[in-house]
């Protein structure tokens, strides 16, 4: 009272010179020279988009600093002057009126869903004190194992994890392509798999749950209706009725999971009826015979008995697929051999097999080996103290038990058990970059684990899921506010460089890297982040590597390379230098060096009898662009897709709503979509829905995620499902509908 | 001069209210009708017309519900006359042109306490009223919810609605207003009362029904038992 | 000399690309579902030989325009490049043009059910852009080219060369919509199948509303307004002078009785 | 009418220091502002130039009142609550302090925050440095009217009346512009949310000083 009083006391001794307070100068203003000059302030900017990992490059048109809009950049082979839906919606993500702006820490202690953390803007010294502190603290007390890391693999990344000691780096790739990753290190890199495809030069496209014309991979869409319009031939074994599909010369409807016998029966009649390319079989592989007494076994009959693929149909496909010269399986991430099923890394080991039978690999028409620049990176810049042995494991995902995968991999199936069995190690700490718990197995799951660790500090650009549990909020900057170069990789028919010019930054965002590299000081790691440390140089001296400046880069169009005859490879990175029909390094591992033919894992039931199909639809990025208003006016939440006569079974009026259940425990509401274009013992999901981070106001409480019905995995269940690359196996789900 | 009471004040007071939402009416919505007057509905002169419109409208709907309400039997008695047909409305047609432009009334038979000119009129008007506001409440909150077909249909029924509505009150208005013949014939609807002079020449019917009533009040009274019957006094 | 866009349906991936960049360069509100163009799919036929086609829906900019017919405003009107553009400036909400397309296209944004403060919406073909030498934007978008924008002559004999493609692969069915349909569009479509496994109308009409309106209604009501007030003038003033007279001998029209 | 009334007020000192006062209260409380208001200089300010503009503040005065009497605790409670209000929440964000919010297509940068650049750059200004939200964010635009104001009074301090008459009439149209036209919508959003009485009453002020309810009253005074 005493406060208050004094408080009103002063109203009497204050004159008009009170207005001094808050008069006069300028505070968010500077005054400028001539005005006249800058009245008109258009401009444009070089960017690459960031949406998905096609990376167009695009160039964005400004007024006054605004971002008016955004085309693609005609000089990047991949945009071609384009970009898709997303990418056109992209200046509304960035200026998304949710999007997070400042650091930011909690004041209530109670974390849950829907409480309100209490946020409080802090200052980024704040903000990186806090992280550091925590991180510091969990090292100290518990080892550096007790620092969990989820973030996409970079140099970066890698090296904030491994300087801080931390095994538990967990990435999304086992959600996303892992079983093709490993499969072409086996079989013809040594690495990874490579992300480009001559589409526009083959005669005959084959498709097993391949999409690509319906999700916005532009580049691969343009090129495969290029060689349609040509009198190419595309045809495509999926349950639903895709847009690829739907585009095709012939849609066949194959029973889910069972892509692997087919294509065992067509690798079998392709070998026994001597259509494959000789000269290619016999110049660049290696294992052929093997791989032909091993597939006498599939019989198209047999075949047909599984996938309910008529045996001659496999048969006639086969020969015009090897018969029609240039000739490709199609592939990129989430098809078939995808980490889908149990048997999807065999599926993706048959699509290396066939285009190896026909003679496409690295040839004009079929997939390709990468054509990226070589850049120097961190090391090369920088000299570091070696990281600690820690860095090795045992991982939280449990990820060192499975020799092939490798540690950089990481598994979202695993995680959280590994963390709610606080095995190998209790994690204290944690941080995320811009992963949200929706795109993982059985979130509910990962949540129940989150609330174990007693600090998370989450950078990102939404307020998605995994920020309200945050302790700390990094914001991020987006695709538009960070400089630098990034290399033309999906697509890449040569080696290309585009440039990333920056936007001014809004509000207090930051990039991660220079977060991460200032937890690391602030945590007392000096010697990890030597003078000078700084991801500006790095992009400085890779430019410099390629015999060129960003001035240059600019004045060339915003791109950097130019159009090179392709060399079809004859030498490949495996052990015997050949494409390994007969992988070697499976072997040594332990799996089966040759495809053979698994079930895959659920089988449906009377309880649970439909085979659950995810898809996405062109215009959702995972879970970030279920916010943007506009793609939400018309397309305000996802579906469940089922046949007609699936519907009238079960009582689902389309539009009306469904729940959709599955042995993982969880059962989500959505919205009923009926068509003939899906078998009836299927149900699709679109993917990209269910948030309930109200914060996302948009997005918030539409639809259902139909992650919440793939189950996880602990480490135990992975090894016994025998999968050399952890899939987190999101279609493997039988599941129940009935009526909300 | 023997002045005759011929109109209640409810059915003068509803005359002048249904003239002042007409006109706003008929205004406003000729305005849509009638390309030259296209600046004044664009943008925001549309929203104030269209406003205006509907505030008639409204008072247009009114209309009946007032005269109902306050003077029911005189409402009855009109309706009754306006619907009530016989041939001697065949012969007022007949005779109807050389009486109004020569003012030849030799072959114009008696008439009621409206002519046959003023009778199809009047139905018009409330045939019109029904087809105006059933035409016009669809317009108003039935688009987007009804079909495109019957949308465009009222407006047409509302637009013939309009062209027979009108063409009649222009006569209606010169005959009132101009015409030497019905001189003075204003007043009955202004004051209520008019000429017992120009009853007996203009609707000579309906003063023959006025005074045979008044000759039964009048037999009433002179009866050795004066029975309240139903009170003329007003006529 | 006109201006048209040709889209081709069997390029169409359904991705609303279009959609989304129409949007934003036209300033068109949010939230209210009203779109100048979005894709819409259709599907024919029963599982497994099911087809499914996706199809741009937006203003034809017919030749024979019905909306055109209705506007009481002035608000739409006839580009000199043939296209139909719409001044939602000019436009008072009265809707009319919603209810007389015969593809249903225009939507009405309605900002007030009371006043009925509404102002129509539909395709203007970018005419700012295209006025000053540009394309539309969802042809410039369209990342699988299946949108083009230029000479509707020249789009006429492009979209019957692609007819032939694809008839000659097997789609027999595939026509050109558009040519002739409401006096010729300036849309055309490249279709698969028949406009009706699109939900097209083969021969969209003048809706009889529209028709009855502009033939009778109109000229019937001028016609009928103006005898009446030729008949009362007339009237008026014979009677003028014959009741006159009649005063004059004295007798007057009682005489009768 | 309203011009003339508008004239008169502009040309106030009260006014242009309210608007001071107000800029400062929708942007993010910080340590010394605080001060401003915990030892009263800031709610004196207000008294003295508002309630001869007619505008009560007794509302405001009540809130600062309620704060916490410890200057750290009042400073964390204000911060959580601007925060809340205005930056990143949960549920929900109330109220996003941008003209981009609430008129054009709903995301930011849209046509108002091109519209405020333009005109910031027509008066001679840019946004500074180290200022780092966006161009139609409430606080900036209060504070570019009110530094408009300043320069007109100078300008006419000065006799040069053209000037000034010209810096006022950009004054004008970008409350009326920029400002008017979401003003009462925010305000609302701001009044509903808020959670302490401080930002509710400064919403009210804003308000009642920038939106005068009828627009009739206004016209009479100007017209008398």
């Amino acid at each position: 009272m005493n406060q208050s009083l004094s408080r009103r006391q002063f109203l009497k001794l204050t004159g008009a010179g009170a207005a001094a307070v808050l008069s006069g100068g300028l505070t968010a203003f500077s005054p400028i020279a001539a005005p006249a000059a800058a009245a008109e302030e258009n401009g444009s900017l070089y960017g690459v988009c960031d949406l998905c990992g096609m990376g167009c490059a695009f160039i964005a048109q400004l007024r006054y600093g605004r971002i008016v809009s955004l085309s693609g950049n005609p000089k990047d082979q991949i945009a071609e002057g384009k970009l898709c839906v997303k990418g056109y919606s992209g200046v509304r993500q960035v200026y998304d009126p949710d999007r997070l702006k400042y650091p930011m820490k909690r004041t209530n202690p109670q974390k849950g869903v829907g409480v309100d953390p209490g946020w409080i803007k802090i200052s980024w010294d704040e903000a990186i004190g806090l992280v550091a502190s925590n991180l510091k603290q969990a090292r100290d007390t518990n080892g550096p194992q007790s620092i969990l890391f989820v973030g996409r693999p970079s140099s970066w990344t890698k090296h904030f994890t491994q300087a801080i000691g931390t095994p538990n780096h967990v990435t999304h790739v086992n959600t996303c392509y892992s079983t093709h990753d490993v499969v072409w290190q086996a079989m013809v890199t040594g690495t990874g798999r490579s992300w480009t495809t001559d589409y526009e030069h083959s005669r005959y496209i084959l498709a097993f749950g391949w999409n690509g014309m319906g999700n916005s991979k532009n580049h691969w869409a343009r090129a495969v209706g290029r060689a349609l319009v040509n009198g190419a031939k595309l045809v495509v074994f999926d349950p639903r009725l895709s847009i690829t599909a739907a585009k095709a010369d012939e849609w066949i409807p194959i029973k889910p999971g069972t892509d692997l016998a087919v294509l065992l029966a067509m690798i079998r009649t392709i070998i026994n009826e001597e259509l494959y390319d000789h000269d290619f079989v016999g110049q660049y592989t290696a294992g052929f015979d093997e791989l032909k007494a091993s597939v006498q076994e599939y019989t198209p009959e047999w075949a047909s008995s599984i996938s309910e693929v008529p045996a001659d149909t496999i048969v006639r496909i086969a020969r015009e697929f090897a018969r029609t010269k240039p000739a490709v399986v199609a592939s990129h991430k989430r098809d078939a051999g995808g980490p889908n099923y149990a048997n999807s890394w065999r599926t993706s080991q048959c699509f290396v097999t066939l285009n190896s039978l026909v003679g496409s690999l690295d040839r004009p028409g079929g997939p390709m080996l990468d054509h990226k620049p070589k850049l120097p990176d961190l090391p090369d810049l920088w000299k570091v103290p070696k990281y600690p042995d820690s860095v090795k494991g045992p991982r939280v995902d449990g990820l060192e038990q499975f020799p092939v995968a490798g540690a950089s991999r990481g598994s979202f199936s695993t995680l959280a058990e590994g963390i709610l069995s606080q095995k190998p190690n209790p994690i204290k700490a944690a941080v995320f970059w811009k992963h949200n718990v929706l795109s993982f197995p059985n979130p509910p799951r990962l949540v129940d684990a989150l609330k174990t660790i007693p600090f998370i500090a989450v950078s990102d650009i939404m307020p998605t899921e995994i920020v309200q549990l945050a302790d700390v909020v990094l914001p991020e900057n987006s695709y538009f506010e960070g400089g630098g170069i990034v290399v033309r990789e999906y697509h890449a028919m040569y080696p290309q460089v585009a440039l990333k010019e920056a936007l001014p930054t809004l509000y207090d965002t930051k990039g991660f890297v220079p977060v991460i590299l200032a937890i690391l000081k602030k945590m007392g790691l000096n010697d990890y982040v030597p003078e000078g440390m700084d991801p500006g140089k790095l992009v400085d001296a890779q430019i410099k590597s390629l015999g060129t400046s960003a001035a240059e880069i600019k004045g060339n169009g915003g791109v950097w390379g130019t159009a090179t005859e392709h060399t079809p490879a004859t030498v490949f990175g495996t052990p015997s230098k050949k494409v390994e029909l007969y992988a070697t390094l499976l072997k040594d591992k332990g799996y089966d060096p040759l495809p053979r033919w698994a079930p895959p894992q659920a089988t449906v039931s009377d309880e649970y009898p439909y085979h659950l199909l995810i898809w996405r639809k062109a215009w959702e990025r995972m879970t970030q662009t279920s916010n943007d208003p506009v793609l939400a006016e018309f397309y305000p939440e996802n579906h469940v897709t089922v046949h007609r006569q699936t519907a009238a079974k079960l009582g689902l009026q389309a539009d009306g709503y469904a729940w959709v259940e599955s042995p993982s425990g969880n059962k989500i509401r959505v919205k009923v979509e009926v068509t003939e274009g899906i078998r009836p013992d299927c149900v699709a999901v679109d993917h990209g829905f269910g948030h309930w981070s109200s914060a996302l106001s948009v997005a918030y409480g539409k639809g259902g995620n139909d992650g919440d019905l793939t189950p996880n995995h602990t480490v135990a269940q992975q090894r016994e499902l025998g999968c050399p690359a952890v899939a987190t196996m999101w279609e493997d789900v039988a599941v129940k509908v009935y009526k909300a | 001069m023997k002045e005759i009471r011929v109109f209640s004040t409810t059915q003068r007071f509803v005359h002048w209210l249904h003239v002042v939402a007409f006109l706003v009416l008929m205004t406003t919505g000729a305005l849509l009708y009638v390309p030259a007057f296209r600046g004044f509905i664009e943008g925001d002169g549309g929203y104030l017309s269209r406003l205006l419109h509907r505030g008639g409208a409204v008072t247009f709907m009114l209309l009946p519900l007032l005269y109902v309400a306050f003077d029911p039997r005189g409402m009855l008695d009109s309706l009754q006359r306006i619907f009530r047909w016989g041939k001697d409305d065949l012969g007022w047609l007949k005779a109807a042109p050389r009486y109004y432009f020569f003012g030849d009334d030799r072959n114009m038979p008696p008439q009621d306490k409206f002519n046959t000119g003023q009778k199809l009129f009047y139905d018009v008007v409330v045939l019109g009223m029904v087809g105006f506001i059933a035409t016009g409440l669809i317009m108003w909150f039935g688009k987007g919810s009804v079909s495109p077909t019957v949308f465009l249909l009222s407006v047409l029924v509302h637009d013939l609605c309009t062209i027979a509505y009108g063409a009649f009150f222009l006569v209606h208005l010169l005959l009132t207003l101009a015409h030497p013949l019905m001189k003075g014939s204003i007043d009955g609807m202004l004051f209520g009362w008019l000429p017992e002079d120009y009853l007996k020449h203009h609707h000579a019917r309906y003063y023959e029904e006025l005074s045979a009533r008044k000759r039964l009040v009048q037999q009433r009274q002179a009866a050795p038992r004066p029975q309240a019957g139903p009170s003329l006094e007003q006529a | 000399m006109s201006k048209a866009m040709l889209v081709d349906t069997s390029a169409c991936l359904a991705c609303n690309a279009c959609t989304v960049e129409c949007k934003r360069e036209n300033g068109v509100v949010v939230g209210k579902d009203i779109f100048w163009t979005r894709i819409q799919t259709h599907e024919v036929g029963q599982y497994p030989t099911v087809r499914q086609y996706p199809l741009k829906r937006a203003c034809n900019h017919c030749t024979e325009a019905a909306c055109l017919s209705v506007c009481p405003t002035g608000a739409l009107s006839r580009h000199e490049e043939g296209f139909v553009v719409l001044n939602q400036d000019k436009c008072n909400g009265c809707g009319y043009c919603t209810q007389a397309c015969p593809f249903g296209i225009p939507q009405l944004d309605v900002m007030d059910q009371l006043s009925g403060k509404a102002k129509a919406n539909k395709c203007s073909f970018c005419v700012e852009r295209t006025s000053n030498g540009g394309q539309t934007a969802c042809a410039a978008t369209c990342p699988f080219g299946a949108i083009t924008y230029g000479e509707r002559d020249d789009l006429l004999s492009q979209g019957k060369a692609r007819v032939a493609a694809l008839q000659a692969k097997g789609k027999s069915k595939a026509n050109l919509y558009g040519e002739n349909q409401m006096g010729g569009l300036h849309v055309l479509y490249v279709l698969e199948d028949t406009p009706e496994a699109y939900s097209l109308p083969s021969q969209p009409q003048m809706p009889a509303g529209v028709t009855l309106w502009q033939r009778i209604t109109r000229p019937a009501g001028e016609a009928v307004i103006g005898l009446a007030a030729v008949g009362v003038l007339a009237a008026f003033a014979t009677a003028r002078r014959n009741v006159k007279i009649g005063e004059e001998e004295g007798v007057g029209e009682h005489e009768g009785d | 009418m309203e011009s003339m009334a508008w004239e008169r007020k502009a040309e106030d000192w009260r006014w242009l220091a309210a608007l001071r006062g107000l800029a400062r209260g929708f942007a993010y409380p910080d340590r010394s502002w605080m001060m401003t208001l915990l030892d009263g200089q800031w709610p004196a300010l207000l008294a003295e130039v508002l309630e001869p503009l007619g505008v009560s503040v007794e509302g405001i005065l009540r809130a600062v009142e309620g704060l916490p009497a410890s200057e750290d605790e009042a400073l964390r409670v204000l911060q959580i609550e601007y925060t809340y209000l205005f930056i990143n929440a949960v549920p929900h964000l109330p109220a996003p302090p941008y003209a981009s919010a609430y008129v054009g297509q709903g995301w930011l940068m849209g046509e108002p925050a091109e519209a405020a650049m333009r005109a910031y750059l027509q008066a001679g200004l840019a946004l500074a440095e180290d200022y780092r939200d966006l161009p139609d964010h409430l606080s900036v635009g209060l504070e570019f009217l009110a530094w408009l104001g300043e320069q007109a009074a100078d300008a006419a301090k000065a006799g040069d009346e053209p000037r000034s008459r010209t810096i006022l009439a950009q004054q004008q149209a970008f409350l009326r512009d920029q400002i008017r036209p979401w003003l009462p919508t925010f305000c609302r959003r701001v009044e509903e949310a808020a959670r302490i009485s401080f930002y509710r009453e400064l919403a009210g002020l804003a308000e009642s000083l920038l939106c005068p309810k009828p627009a009739l009253a206004d016209q009479l005074a100007g017209g008398k």
